[in-house]
C-alpha cells in the first residue's frame, strides 16, 4: 500500500512534467498546425539554462527560485519568437512535410548548439533549501520537490483552461483555431496571436525544463527522450485537447513510475505499449476527434 | 429491378440531424436526382452511401447486399462511382495517369510491383476510350492540376467511369461552371447514361439541369426526405414548391 | 537524329554500373572504403524515399530498421558463428517483419500523425536494443569483430560487392517504381481519399509500402555493418535517420536517382566537415532549414519534371 | 465616395481571376453585385478586404489606397466583411462568437453591442450557451451577420447571404437587410439571387467572367431584360 502511494505520487508529479511539456505541444498544434519536434530542444535548453544561469539566483532563497522558474521561460519564449518570425512564419501555408522537415532541421541545430554551449557532462540544480528533503507519508518518504512539481502542475492547468476558456485572448486562440482567416478579417492580428501562441508554448517547455532541473540530472539526449515521451502522451490523449493533454500525460508518468517496479529493464518501453493499444481501439486518442 | 435501396438511414453530428430517417430507392438504369438547400444533407447521404461515414442506424441495401459497415474501396468495388462537388482529382499526375490509376485499381492491378504501366496494353486502351468519351484525349500529358474547373471536373467523372460502376453518384456535376461549360457537362452526363448504361444518382443547384434531365426527382430538406417523383409531380407538389422553389418559379422553370 | 532524352534508361543505368565498378581499379584503399560507404548511405536514401518521396509519408524512424539489418547480421554471424552469406540475406527479411508490425500502426494515422508515431516506433526499437535486449546486442558498446569471408574482406573486393548489391537493388527499385503499385501510392500521396474512392484500400497499400522501404533499409544496415565489421546502437538511433532525410530532400524527392546521389554527396560532405568541426549536426540543421525554405512552391516544383521523365522511359 | 475600387486585377496561384473590376459604393448605399456562381463576386469582395490581394489596381476606402494592407488592418478600418461560406467558429459558443468580433467603430464609438444584436435576432439570444456548430444553417447565416456587425462596421461587405438556403429562410435575411439599412448601414451585397437583391438595394453592378457587364440602378437593370437573360438566367 505504501509502496502504491509513493509510486503513484512519484508517476503523477512526472506525469506534471509531461503536461507542462504536452499542453504547449498541443497548443502550437491547435493554432499552426504544426508539430513542433524542436519542443524537446527548446525543454533542454530549459533545463540547462536552469541548471547553469537560473542556479545564480539560489542564493536569493524562494524568491530567487520563483524568479529563476519565471526569468528561464522568459529566455526560451524569446528563443521561440526568433524562431516563430525568422523561419515558422514561411511554413504556415506550406505542405505539411515542409514543416515537419524545418522543425526537425530545428532539432538538430539546437541540441547541437546546446552542447557548444555546455558540453557533453552532466548537470544537476541544487534544490531550494525550503524545497530540499522529504516529508513522511504513510510511513515513507516523499521529496518535498516532488510535491512541489506536483501542486505547480494543477495550478498551471487551471490557469492555462482559465487562460483558453474565460478570457477574450482564449476565445481569439480558439477561434483561430477553427479558422485564422476568418479571425483576421474581424480585424484581430493573427499573426501577433500566433506569435503569441508559439512563445506562450515555447514558455511552457523552458518552464518544464527548468522545473526538471532540480529534480534529476541534465543532460544532452533529454531532448528526444522526452519530445518522444510527450509524442506518447499526445497520441494517447489526443493531438490539439487539452484535457487530453492532462489526461495522457498523467497516465504515461504514472504507467511509467510503476513500470519501474514491474520491469525495471524495459520501463520506457510501456509508455509506448499503451500508445499502441490507443491507436488499436481510439485511433485519434481518448479525448482527441476523428479527422475528417 | 431495384439496385439500390436506403431504408431508414438516419445520421447525427453533435446535436445536428444531418441525415434523418431517409428511405429511396432507385430503378436500374434511372436518371434521377436530389435537389434540396445548401446543408440539406444531400452530401451526407452520398457519404453514407460510399461508407465514408456510418449512419448511426438504418439500412443501405445495393444488389442485395447491405452496404453498411464496409470501407469505401470495398463499396466502390462492388460497383458505385462517385464523383465530388469540388473537384477531386489527383493534382500531381498527368490526366492520363489520374485514368490509369482508376483503371488499374479496378482490375485489380494496383499492387502489381513488376510489369510496367506502360505494358498493360488492354488497360491502357481502356483509358484511351475514356479520355476520348470525356473529351480530355488531347490534354493527357497535362498535370491534372493544371486543367481548367471544368476539365478538372471532366477527369473526375472520367474517374468514377473507369470503375465501370453499376451506379454512379455526382455530386453538382455542374458547380462554378460558366453556362457553356454547363451545356457541355449536361450533355456529357446524358451521353454517359446512354453510353455506358449506368444508374445516376446527381445533386444539382441548377434546376435547369435537374429538369431538363432527370427522371426522378427526390427533394431533400433538413435530412429529411420531402417528396420523391417524376418532375411534373415535384413541380406541381405544394410543398415543395412552398419550402423551396416558390410556386411561380418552379412552373416557369419547369417551362424553360 | 538520337538526342540523349531518346537513350533508354536502362543504358545509362548500364554505363553508369560499369563505370562505378571501373573506379575500382583506380581507387585507392580509402577511397574505396569511402565509395562503400557512399553506396550503402544512397541505399539507404532510396529505401527511405520510397515512404517518403514516393508515399508522401515523412517517417522520422527509418534509422530503426537499417540498424535491425545491421544487427540482424552481427548478432547471426558473431553470436551464432552462422555464415554471412545466410546472416545477410536474413536481415532485409528481419527488417520487413518488424517494418510490418511497426508500420502497421503507423499507417492507421496519416501526416503529422504518422510521423510521430514512426519517430516514437524507432525509439522503442533503440531503448530495446540498447537496453531491454542488451544481453545480445551488447547493450551501450554495440558488437565487434563481426567475422567477414575471405573473398569480400579486401576493400576492393567489398566495394565490388557493394556495387553488386547496390545495383541489384536499384534495378528491383527501378522496375517497381515504373509498376502500378508506385503510380497508385504517388496516387494516394496526392489525394489518399480519392484513392479509396477509386477502389484503393489505402492503408494496406502504405503498409506494403512500408515493409518494402524497411526491406531494402535492412539490406543497406547489413552491408554497413560487414564494412565496419561492428554495430552500434547509435545506427538504430532518430539521428542517424536524418541524412537520408537531407539527402532524399536535396536529391530531389520525386526520382530514384536523386536520393542515392544526394546522399552520397551529403556522406561526402560530412567526412569533408567533420576534418574542421566536431559540430556537424549544426552543419546538417542550417543545411536542413535551408533546403526547406529554399523549395520555392514547396518541393511541388520538382515534381512537374515527373511526367515528362516518365513519359521519355516509356 | 466611401469605397472605390478601381479596375482590380486579382489572381489564384496561376489563374487570372479579375479582369480590371471597378466599381463604387456611397455611404448609406445599398449596393448589389450580381452574378452566376463563379463570375468572381467572391474574389472582389476578397480582394477588397485584403484575403486576395489585387496584383493591379487600387482599391480606395475613404479616399485612401488599402490594397495591399493585411486583412485585420482592412477591418480596423471600418469594413466588415460576412463571408458566404459561413464562417462562424463552431467550437465558440454564439455568444463567444460574438464577443471576439467585438471592435469599436472608427469613429471610436460602440453602437452594437451583444445586446443590439441580440434584440436584431432574438434567436441568438435563445441560443447564446449553444456551440456555433449546432446551429441550422439560416441560424448560422444569422451569426455570421451579427458577429460582422460586432465590428462596428462603416461599410458591410454581404457574400451570398441567400445561398443554400430555404426561400422562407431567405424571406427573413430579407427583412433583416432591410432592417439595417433603417440602421444607416452601409452595405455592398453579392448575390446569385436577383429578386433578392431587386428587394432590397438601390443600385446593381452585373459581374460575369471577372468583369464589370453592367452597372446601374436597379430600376434600369429591371429596364434590360436581355442583361438579365444573358448574365444572370440560369
Amino acid at each position: 500500500m505504501d509502496t502504491f502511494v509513493i509510486q503513484l505520487l512519484g508517476g503523477l508529479s512526472k506525469g506534471m512534467i509531461l503536461f507542462v511539456l504536452a499542453s504547449g505541444l498541443s497548443l502550437i498544434f491547435g493554432v499552426m498546425r504544426v508539430i513542433n519536434f524542436a519542443h524537446g530542444s527548446l525543454y533542454m535548453l530549459g533545463a540547462f539554462l536552469a541548471a547553469t544561469v537560473g542556479a545564480q539566483f539560489l542564493g536569493m532563497g524562494p524568491s530567487g527560485f520563483f524568479l529563476m522558474l519565471l526569468l528561464v521561460p522568459l529566455i526560451v519564449a524569446l528563443v521561440g519568437i526568433v524562431m516563430e518570425t525568422t523561419l515558422f512564419r514561411r511554413i504556415y501555408t506550406k505542405e505539411h512535410l515542409l514543416q515537419l522537415l524545418l522543425t526537425y532541421g530545428l532539432t538538430l541545430l539546437l541540441s547541437d548548439v546546446v552542447r557548444m554551449i555546455w558540453g557533453g557532462e552532466y548537470r544537476t540544480l541544487r534544490q531550494p533549501d525550503f524545497l530540499r528533503g522529504g516529508f513522511e507519508i504513510v510511513g515513507r518518504k516523499f521529496p518535498i520537490y516532488g510535491l512541489f512539481v506536483l501542486i505547480i502542475g494543477p495550478l498551471l492547468a487551471l490557469g492555462l483552461w482559465y487562460l483558453l476558456n474565460r478570457t477574450r485572448w482564449g476565445r481569439i486562440i480558439r477561434a483561430a483555431v477553427a479558422n485564422p482567416d476568418m479571425v483576421s478579417a474581424l480585424g484581430i492580428n493573427v499573426r501577433l496571436v500566433m506569435t503569441g501562441v508559439f512563445a506562450l508554448g515555447c514558455f511552457l517547455a523552458g518552464l518544464g525544463g527548468a522545473l526538471v532541473a532540480g529534480q534529476s540530472a541534465v543532460g544532452l539526449g533529454m531532448d528526444v527522450n522526452i519530445i518522444v515521451e510527450a509524442f506518447a502522451v499526445v497520441v494517447v490523449g489526443g493531438l490539439g485537447s487539452f484535457g487530453g493533454a492532462l489526461l495522457g500525460a498523467l497516465l504515461i508518468g504514472i504507467i511509467l513510475s510503476f513500470g519501474i517496479l514491474v520491469w525495471p529493464g524495459g520501463a520506457q518501453l510501456l509508455p509506448f505499449a499503451a500508445m499502441a493499444l490507443v491507436l488499436i481501439a481510439r485511433p485519434w486518442g481518448l479525448l482527441g476527434r476523428p479527422e475528417r | 429491378m431495384t439496385i439500390l435501396s436506403i431504408e431508414h438511414l438516419n445520421k447525427a453530428f453533435g446535436g445536428l440531424q444531418a441525415t434523418n430517417d431517409v428511405s429511396l430507392s432507385l430503378e436500374q438504369g434511372e436518371l434521377s436526382a436530389i435537389i434540396g438547400p445548401n446543408g440539406a444533407g444531400k452530401s451526407t447521404l452520398f457519404n453514407l452511401i460510399t461508407g465514408y461515414h456510418r449512419p448511426d442506424s438504418g439500412r443501405v441495401i445495393f444488389n442485395g447486399r447491405d452496404l453498411i459497415g464496409l470501407p469505401p474501396h470495398e463499396i466502390v468495388r462492388l460497383g458505385i462511382g462517385r464523383s465530388f462537388q469540388r473537384s477531386n482529382i489527383f493534382p500531381r499526375l498527368t490526366v492520363f495517369e489520374n485514368v490509369q490509376t482508376a483503371v488499374l485499381s479496378h482490375y485489380q492491378q494496383s499492387g502489381h510491383l513488376w510489369r510496367g504501366t506502360s505494358r498493360f496494353g488492354k488497360l491502357n486502351e481502356q483509358v484511351e476510350r475514356i479520355l476520348h468519351s470525356i473529351g480530355l484525349w488531347d490534354k493527357r500529358a497535362r498535370l491534372g492540376g493544371k486543367l481548367a474547373l471544368g476539365d478538372q471536373k471532366r477527369l473526375e467523372m472520367g474517374l468514377a467511369l473507369a470503375l465501370e460502376p453499376k451506379l454512379l453518384l455526382l455530386d453538382e456535376p455542374t458547380a462554378g461552371m460558366s453556362s457553356e461549360e454547363t451545356a457541355s457537362t449536361v450533355a456529357l452526363v446524358k451521353q454517359i447514361s446512354d453510353e455506358f448504361k449506368v444508374t445516376l444518382l446527381f445533386t444539382e443547384h441548377d434546376m435547369a439541369v435537374v429538369f431538363g434531365i432527370a427522371q426522378t426527382i427526390h427533394v431533400l430538406y433538413y435530412g429529411g426526405i420531402v417528396a420523391s417523383g417524376k418532375p411534373q409531380e415535384i413541380a406541381d407538389n405544394p410543398e415543395v414548391q412552398k419550402i423551396y422553389l416558390g410556386e411561380k418559379d418552379a412552373k416557369s422553370r419547369f417551362r424553360g | 537524329m538520337q538526342t540523349l532524352r531518346t537513350i533508354p534508361a536502362w543504358t545509362w543505368g548500364l554505363l553508369a554500373a560499369v563505370a562505378l565498378a571501373g573506379l575500382s581499379f583506380v581507387l585507392g584503399e580509402f577511397q574505396l572504403i569511402l565509395a562503400s560507404q557512399m553506396l550503402i548511405a544512397g541505399l539507404f536514401a532510396m529505401s527511405l524515399n520510397i515512404i517518403m518521396g514516393f508515399g508522401g509519408m515523412v517517417h522520422f524512424g527509418h534509422a530503426a530498421f537499417y540498424g535491425l539489418g545491421a544487427y540482424t547480421v552481427a548478432i547471426l554471424a558473431k553470436n551464432y558463428n552462422i555464415p554471412l552469406w545466410v546472416a545477410l540475406p536474413l536481415a532485409p527479411v528481419v527488417s520487413a517483419a518488424l517494418g510490418a508490425v511497426v508500420g502497421w500502426f503507423c499507417v492507421r494515422r496519416v501526416r503529422l500523425y504518422f510521423s510521430i508515431l514512426t519517430l516514437a516506433f524507432g525509439q522503442i526499437l533503440y531503448v530495446i536494443v540498447l537496453s531491454v535486449a542488451a544481453d545480445f546486442t551488447g547493450g551501450d558498446n554495440g558488437i565487434h569483430g563481426i567475422p567477414v569471408p575471405e573473398i569480400i574482406s579486401s576493400a576492393r573486393n567489398y566495394y565490388l560487392f557493394t556495387l553488386l548489391i547496390f545495383t541489384l537493388c536499384f534495378v528491383a527499385l527501378f522496375i517497381i517504381t515504373k509498376a502500378p503499385f508506385v503510380l497508385t501510392l504517388r496516387a494516394i500521396r496526392e489525394n489518399a481519399e480519392r484513392a479509396q474512392f477509386i477502389g484503393v484500400d489505402v492503408r494496406r497499400h502504405q503498409l506494403t509500402t512500408f515493409i518494402i522501404g524497411s526491406f531494402f533499409a535492412g539490406i543497406a544496415g547489413g552491408l554497413m555493418a560487414i564494412l565496419n565489421r561492428f554495430v552500434g546502437p547509435d545506427m538504430l538511433f532518430w539521428t542517424t535517420s536524418s541524412e537520408p532525410i537531407l539527402g532524399s530532400l536535396m536529391g530531389g524527392m520525386f526520382s530514384l536517382t536523386g536520393p542515392a546521389v544526394g546522399a552520397a554527396l551529403l556522406l561526402g560532405l560530412h567526412l569533408f566537415i567533420s576534418q574542421y568541426t566536431e559540430f556537424w549536426p549544426t552543419v546538417l540543421g542550417i543545411l536542413t532549414i535551408i533546403v526547406v525554405l529554399a523549395a520555392p512552391t514547396g518541393l511541388v516544383g520538382l515534381t512537374d519534371d515527373l511526367p515528362r521523365a516518365a513519359r521519355s522511359a516509356e | 465616395m466611401l469605397l472605390q475600387v478601381q479596375d482590380i486585377h486579382t489572381y489564384y496561384g496561376l489563374s487570372h481571376i479579375l479582369f480590371g473590376v471597378s466599381l463604387e459604393v456611397d455611404r448609406g448605399e445599398c449596393v448589389c453585385l450580381v452574378g452566376r456562381n463563379g463570375a468572381g463576386k467572391t474574389t472582389t469582395f476578397k480582394s477588397i478586404m485584403g484575403l486576395a490581394a489585387p496584383r493591379t489596381g487600387a482599391v480606395l476606402w475613404k479616399g485612401q489606397p488599402i490594397q495591399g494592407n493585411p486583412p485585420f488592418a482592412i477591418a480596423r478600418s471600418g469594413i466588415g466583411f460576412v463571408p458566404e461560406e459561413r464562417a462562424i467558429f463552431p467550437d465558440l459558443t454564439v455568444w463567444e462568437n460574438l464577443d471576439v468580433a467585438h471592435k469599436l467603430g472608427t469613429d471610436g464609438r460602440s453602437p452594437w453591442t451583444v445586446e443590439r444584436v441580440y434584440e436584431i435576432f432574438p434567436r441568438l439570444e435563445e441560443r447564446k450557451n449553444q456551440m456555433g456548430g449546432t446551429l441550422s444553417g439560416g441560424e448560422q447565416q444569422m451569426l455570421t451577420i451579427a458577429r460582422t456587425l460586432m465590428g462596428n462596421p462603416d461599410l458591410l461587405l454581404l457574400d451570398e447571404p441567400s445561398e443554400g438556403l430555404a426561400p422562407l429562410i431567405v424571406d427573413a435575411i430579407g427583412e433583416l437587410v432591410l432592417q439595417l439599412k433603417q440602421e444607416d448601414v452601409t452595405i455592398l451585397l453579392a448575390e446569385q439571387n436577383l429578386h433578392f437583391s431587386l428587394a432590397v438595394s438601390e443600385r446593381a453592378y452585373v459581374i460575369d467572367d471577372g468583369r464589370i457587364q453592367f452597372s446601374g440602378t436597379t430600376a434600369e437593370l429591371e429596364a434590360h431584360p436581355e442583361i438579365i437573360q444573358k448574365y444572370l438566367a440560369v
